[in-house]
């Protein structure tokens, strides 16, 4: 490695672009892997000195040696906080990525989260001394009920795909029950891709609905569509072009005259949340994204948690455990019998994301019904004022009236420029701005989706409008160079992901390294 | 609200520049019918300080773990976690940060996931892992359904000893997808039933070690039947801390490895967020589930990492994908790899032997207790004992004495007809005090007085 | 304000000397003061709408608005993480500050301090309600009393300087209750500024002693200064050029043999923690900085605290509070009455750096007293360490024989180069290291005092040795510009000081502002 | 060891570079008598679980103020301090970072700095104040020094109604500096008794509002009458949050103010770290205590902050620097200022509101208990009541019912014979649930049942 040679390792091709050209990036280092950083025989942990015997499992240890570096303390918090500093983050900056609703997160809710009652708690222990968590989780069920105005919910999908999963097995017993088997399921071409492939997982066929020029489903095409095969419509609403479904009441109509079921995907529950219940537009079953709509942190892809809501007819069928309250308080059925009996099953080990539920319930107790309202109203809000701003200059795909949370554009703008979608966002980054949401959905060219969130003051706002609209004009004046070429500024330059792909290398090893 | 920064006046002068009268215009393609005039009934907006009032009255409501002799294990593990991994994981820049889709700016995200996979890869014995699955149960569901998908089978075999909440998750993904499961009944130790059941449709044999009842199975017979038969061998862990001590999956043929990575860096969670952890051989790599982050290099020839071989995944392939995972458990996997970075092989190892040595002192306490007998054969730091009473019973009288006294079998498998089988566990958390407290209120309760 | 035209402020200036030449910083952007944020009626801290009444002090309330900015969380969260990626810190690297210690802070003691017997304790609270608390600090005072074989301590002061006032004062005090009112303090040159200046405060004239060509205190000189005047003898050591003072055993019999006290100051304690205690050398008062020795964070300039060890003749003038074992638990002895009746009386309110003691205990009982033992050890051999692997290219001050916790070089090696000490330091920030202590001791020319600390490995310390080599092959180059011009890749460029004291801007105002 | 990096091969390898034997060859200088031959009578090193453990057990024996009815004041409040500033301040680089000599790296802590100066000039109404203090007492303490230097007279006026420990506190540092203090008998309300004990040698008057027994005092008065004298007006406050509704030391002519700042970002921390404020007029600026940050421009002339004015300190001017202190309260005022920049001016005045309020509750409720005399005419957020018993021992029966009463004047200042006076507060923590079960027991253990 002669990447330790010299302080950490030094940038000579990029300080090269620096006049005067001398080693060093300041605060800014490279950082090798844990691998390489020795530590072969160390261990940043200190265990009491105490006899141990392995004799009775003799034949059943390891024959091959761990080879896993151990650091000591002081260089473990260094390497991890001089790597977190390569990362853009909520925290540093307005993070438009559309449909994933990047909002503030709250340290109250870590705080909380990390209460010794709820994370120093087994998911096993006897019933009588976790009252407290079921409690949680029976207040939270509340909330969500009461906010989509639905039924039930079941709390334990772990992500929105997985809630995804849960609604359609739920659908999948329903039609068995009445031993109606069907085969297939309808969403729109702007589907997000876990639509698809939940169906696809849950042993459904998927076709897809057209769309219309307003970016809306196509009512014809779905009415033509439905059939005795369908065993449901599956509609994000708000959609992800951004916008609401004006037809949605008609869209279930349809659907359940064609016996089919309505799941809407409300990953863009946050849009409307407090002012409309997706139970008042008959919506049967509909996962929440607790890690977007009630701001769980997403933590660099994950932990999340997708609970579904249920129309009565269900909530019968709703994945075990089930919560009940029983005479001894709260009490939990975790197999499909009693109550429980129509359940499909369940879908993973105890009962669900605990440590997201606490996060979540803390954030919408901090906001009470008035405050969700308005936190609909903003991130409309502030999505439209987005809109308005940049629409001169970019190509909104939906010009006529209103978005809801995210405002979708196209590349019409940039054709003929030599900049693509790809290369704008790129651009981004050396203002300091996270890119937008690009190419998605499909049923837009060179999409941009753009989602600010309500916790975006408009002050960045404006910030974040002025940085697009000064690079739009660089875009214009032919400064082509200023996109292909981004970033800049980045920790590193642009990364080459077809080589990635190409010569796949997954994990560090001795050899490949020597 | 303090979570939101605009002011009534930024408001109004936004709608100015949307040209909108007021915010109600915005809201216009939701059906009159279905717009709320008013919040919805829930309590208003809270301060932190009554926000915190109420939930840690609710948290004062459940017995921690720590508070006490405590001996629950069967799928989630008490460890301790040292303070470093929470600090770490709460940077805003890794607790703040979505996917990392934009790798130039992701780098801290990106090379923690490559150091994560590499240190799954090795502590499995595998090749290749990928960058978390949601949790073990999941996962191991997940592996049933590649695993059917590469070999183009149907057929998969569960042994009796695979936690119960994982064989019903897998059932639950399988019937759906049009796999069938085969799930022996419950068995302290089933190799020869493992075996006898693989036919020429079986597409994997799921086989957990240390099982559910804490018994240590060196399962390369049953790779090996498994291998004869053209069927994959999925091997489960549960319990991640084995694995500093015991053969890896890889050393004992598993095609396909999954394990619940909780036990290092994460809490108990009361079941969650946990991270699964998962692994394959080579050649299964392009039927893997999931996140997979690879080394290349930027347009200056650095070393970076990126999201690689995406066109498994969703939102590439969508109905065609390998699964339908997006979010997955990146700050868990991110606190999993902080914490085995301070353990390192060295210090893993010696974790696993204390675990071991305070789980040999729990068996000779319990097992002298008469009427208590101890069924597991090999354990590493859990184990089953058969009571001559309902098990369920004695943890709610023992409970009532602030001692968890472990799980009850039947509270996992109702049907097995073994509700006299308890499950108990001890860690390094596990204290001699712990366990002679626990063997004395079990002996009170059984042959002592009657439990209060 | 221009600063907020195009996203965060980008800084042509700069990117101007970047190839090509476009505007942004990509991660790291400018931040403007929180008085330029706007916010001037809102706030981020949500409270219960409650009927307020405040007739009763009507004539009492502030007439003059209280024009403070309230941001919301966002926006505040953002703010201060942005601000915090401009610091440099031990957990980024290196961090050599001679004299200083910067040493790894682990975090457990971070969390043990805030567990809510320590952090929620009022300090005033019923005696028998805080045993916890007084236990904390008598367990501390007996590991400090061990460490250093000294018979009492004063806990209470609240860092090194107030240690050493606390010193002074016993000294006074002790002196004066047998009517022997001596006017003068003697230290040596190479005394630290708290030294002098606390004698200052104590009422005390200061005279310097003479040191030795080897960089000791000059014995002759000292005898020669020693007098009935005298109250004490104030000696470093480890001194600050990183020796220990072979004779400090005569240094205390000549000081004790003038009927003078001898004052230790101990900030260098983890030189020697372990392996050498002080009352083994006839010191009479020694205070310890814990946020030295005992690793609490220094925390961009504290807080800190300094107990202070004293000899059987010193005791019974300690500052109040005494910890005192009572029949009933642990007690305070609040005023001077009782066995505290000799004390010299308060320093401060209350009983000191409560928060500190808890994060100094951690650290003790982690390391245990062999762990101590091994802190001095490693210390020791990394100063040396670095000592030898600089001493081919710089000039160390003390050439012969082995320093202690840290290297202290000269700028005899830069005579002539162009490039003073300051410049060399500055183009050290280049390469991702905070500079070393510069320009003190005041004995030595162009002082560079390099202090590791024992929590650093050795691969960071020979990344560090190869940053210094490569750079003072720059210097011996002659590429004098890469000095004089440093820092480059600092969030700033050298910033003006001398204009910062000729007009001092010590606030934010909205009139200089606009 | 784990905070140790060095490996017994590194220490080896690292002897040889050096060109020494062994490590005994490094502490050669030491006088052979002097070194300890193997490590002193003290426990070995302990793993994290076991120092958390035993710590976690001290804490567990004291009375947290949050787990019950709490109403001590008396120079130390309890607040409610946002999560987001106690997570803020735990950031590496504000945690981890020295005094910021290096303002090239160091504008974090720096820019802070600047805010925190801005604010603090803010509240309390003076235009130039200091980077923090150790805390209000010696901060107090400073300003008496600092008045005598400046006015080159030797007299201090401290009032009555003055915190004892910060009275005894200045007394301290006064008498080794050869200032003599002037300490007025404890009084609820002594205007008259300060003005009256002004004389021409009166260097600076000490008076502090809300004083120790909560009375609340317009200083004009007592400014003119020093101003008239050629002596200067010091303003003490313990109780910061009570700016955000009174007036400012500097609208009611102090020269010099204090204060204690904990009551914003810091908790009770049994005393300390705590951070003290102090501001000054222009005039003295150069007598200042302590750092200072200053703003300046960088070498491209970008806006940027340093430590200016050195040449007042102690690394500077050494024995005629205008303090000694060097370490000082850094991370606390950085709590300080980010739950101020949090509250805002409009948040400070709510939160004062409230705390009024609930103390107004409080004064209602135990007036109505027979036997109790509240003696504060005028009050902010606490206040004294004189019961016809030995008010320690009514807090300390109080306690055992887990009351914390509040503080018996006498433990202050045990000489004033005012062994019956109880110090009372309350603020935004305090419910009225709090203050029914504090006027209940009260009023049991004054006129019902003995205490027990
Ligand atoms: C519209 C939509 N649906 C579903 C999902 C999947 O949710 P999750 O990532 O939580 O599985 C997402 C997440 O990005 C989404 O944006
Ligand atoms: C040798 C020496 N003495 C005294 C002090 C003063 O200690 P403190 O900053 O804790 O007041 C220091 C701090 O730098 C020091 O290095």
């Amino acid at each position: 490695m002669t990447m330790l040679n010299v302080g950490r390792q030094t940038r000579p091709e990029e300080s090269a672009s620096l006049t005067p050209a001398y080693p060093g990036r300041g605060l800014l280092q490279d950082e090798p892997l844990i691998f390489e950083l020795g530590g072969w025989t160390k261990t940043g942990v200190d265990f009491p000195d105490e006899a141990t015997d392995t004799a009775d499992l003799a034949g059943l240890t390891r024959t091959l040696p761990l080879r896993l570096p151990g650091l000591s303390e002081p260089e473990t918090v260094r390497h991890y906080v001089r790597l977190s500093q390569k990362n853009h983050a909520i925290d540093l900056a307005l993070y438009p990525l559309g449909s994933c609703t990047m909002k503030h997160n709250p340290r109250l809710d870590e705080k909380l989260a990390r209460l010794p009652g709820f994370i120093d708690l087994h998911p096993l222990q006897p019933i009588s001394t976790v009252q407290g968590a079921l409690s949680v989780m029976d207040t939270l069920a509340h909330w969500l009920k009461t906010l989509t105005g639905m039924p039930a919910v079941a709390l334990t999908p772990k992500a929105g795909a997985h809630g995804e999963l849960c609604g359609l097995l739920a659908i999948r017993a329903a039609h068995l029950a009445r031993g109606d088997a069907r085969r297939v399921v309808l969403a729109p071409t702007s589907a997000h891709g876990t639509n698809p492939a939940t169906a696809a997982l849950a042993g459904y066929e998927v076709r897809e609905i057209a769309q219309t020029e307003s970016g809306h489903v196509d009512l014809a095409d779905l009415e033509a569509k439905l059939g005795p095969d369908v065993a449901a419509v599956m509609v994000t609403n708000p959609n992800t072009c951004g916008l609401f479904e004006p037809d949605v009441i008609e869209i279930a109509r349809l659907t359940h005259a064609a016996g089919a079921y309505f799941y809407c995907d409300g990953a863009n529950f946050n849009a409307i949340v407090g002012r409309v219940r997706p139970g008042d537009l008959g919506v049967d079953a509909m996962h929440i994204n607790l890690h977007k709509t009630f701001s769980t942190p997403h933590g660099g892809g994950g932990p999340g948690a997708g609970p579904v809501v249920l129309s009565a007819e269900l909530a019968p069928y709703a994945p075990t455990p089930w919560l009940v309250h029983g005479d001894g308080g709260f009490d939990l059925i975790e197999e499909p019998v009693g109550a429980a009996e129509g359940s499909f099953g369940r879908m993973s080990a105890f009962q669900g994301q605990m440590g997201m539920y606490v996060r979540a319930l803390a954030y919408m107790m901090s906001h009470g019904a008035d405050g969700l309202r308005q936190v609909a109203e903003d991130a409309v809000l502030n999505a439209n004022y987005v809109k308005a701003r940049l629409s001169g200059v970019m190509t909104p795909a939906f010009p006529d009236g209103p978005c809801m949370h995210e405002a979708l554009f196209d590349d019409t703008w940039l054709e003929g420029s030599g900049v693509t979608t790809l290369d704008f966002a790129k651009a981004m980054i050396d203002a300091g701005f996270h890119p937008m949401t690009m190419y998605f959905p499909l049923v837009v060219h060179g999409a941009m989706l753009i989602e600010p969130t309500e916790t975006e003051s408009r002050g960045e706002l404006d910030r974040f409008c002025d940085t697009i609209l000064e690079l739009a004009a660089a875009v214009k004046a032919g400064d082509t160079e200023r996109f292909t070429g981004a970033p800049f500024h980045a920790p590193l330059k642009r990364l080459d992901e077809t080589l990635a792909a190409r010569k796949p290398r997954l994990r560090w090893s001795a050899e490949a390294a020597a | 609200m303090r979570y939101l920064p605009l002011t009534p006046d930024d408001r109004a002068a936004m709608l100015a520049v949307i040209g909108a009268a007021t915010i109600d215009d915005l809201f216009i393609d939701v059906p009159a019918s279905a717009r709320l005039a008013k919040p919805v009934d829930l309590p208003p907006h809270a301060g932190e300080l009554e926000v915190e009032r109420a939930l840690s009255a609710l948290a004062a409501k459940n017995r921690a773990a720590g508070t006490g002799p405590f001996f629950c294990g069967a799928g989630a593990y008490r460890h301790h976690v040292p303070a470093t991994v929470d600090h770490l994981i709460q940077r805003s820049e890794f607790l703040t940060s979505y996917t990392p889709y934009q790798p130039e700016i992701a780098q801290g995200t990106l090379q923690t996931l490559f150091e994560f996979q590499t240190q799954v890869a090795e502590l499995l014995g595998l090749p290749v892992a990928n960058a978390s699955m949601y949790d073990g149960s999941t996962g191991c569901a997940e592996a049933v359904l590649m695993a059917s998908r590469a070999t183009k089978r149907s057929g998969a075999v569960l042994s009796g000893g695979l936690h119960p909440h994982y064989a019903e998750a897998a059932h639950t993904l399988a019937v759906a997808a049009g796999v069938e499961t085969h799930r022996l009944s419950a068995a302290i130790d089933d190799e020869a039933a493992v075996i006898a059941a693989i036919g020429p449709d079986t597409a994997c044999v799921v086989v957990q070690t240390p099982n559910v009842f804490g018994t240590v199975t060196d399962v390369t017979p049953i790779a090996q039947a498994a291998h004869a038969a053209g069927a994959l061998m999925i091997v489960v862990t549960t319990e991640t801390v084995s694995l500093g001590l015991l053969k890896s999956p890889g050393e004992m043929g598993a095609d396909i490895a999954v394990a619940e990575g909780q036990s290092i860096g994460n809490g108990l969670n009361f079941g969650g967020p946990y991270v699964g952890l998962f692994a394959c051989t080579e050649k299964l790599t392009r039927q893997i589930p999931g996140r997979l982050c690879g080394q290349t290099v930027d347009a200056e020839g650095r070393r970076g990492f990126v999201l690689t071989l995406s066109t498994r995944e969703q939102h590439i392939r969508r109905d065609k994908a390998t699964s339908n995972i997006c979010t997955n458990s990146g700050l868990c996997a991110l606190a999993f790899t902080i914490h085995m970075s301070l353990l390192g092989g060295t210090g893993l190892r010696t974790l696993a032997q204390i675990n071991h040595a305070r789980t040999l002192s729990l068996k000779k306490a319990l097992a002298a207790v008469p009427g208590v007998e101890v069924l597991t054969p090999r354990l590493f730091n859990e184990f089953a004992i058969r009571l001559p009473t309902d098990a369920a019973a004695v943890v709610e009288a023992l409970a009532r004495k602030d001692i968890i006294a472990g799980v009850p079998y039947a509270r996992l498998d109702p049907d097995a007809g073994l509700d006299d089988v308890l499950l108990v566990c001890a860690t390094e958390t596990t204290t001699a005090g712990d366990i002679a407290a626990f063997a004395a209120a079990l002996d009170a309760n059984l042959n002592g007085e009657i439990a209060a």
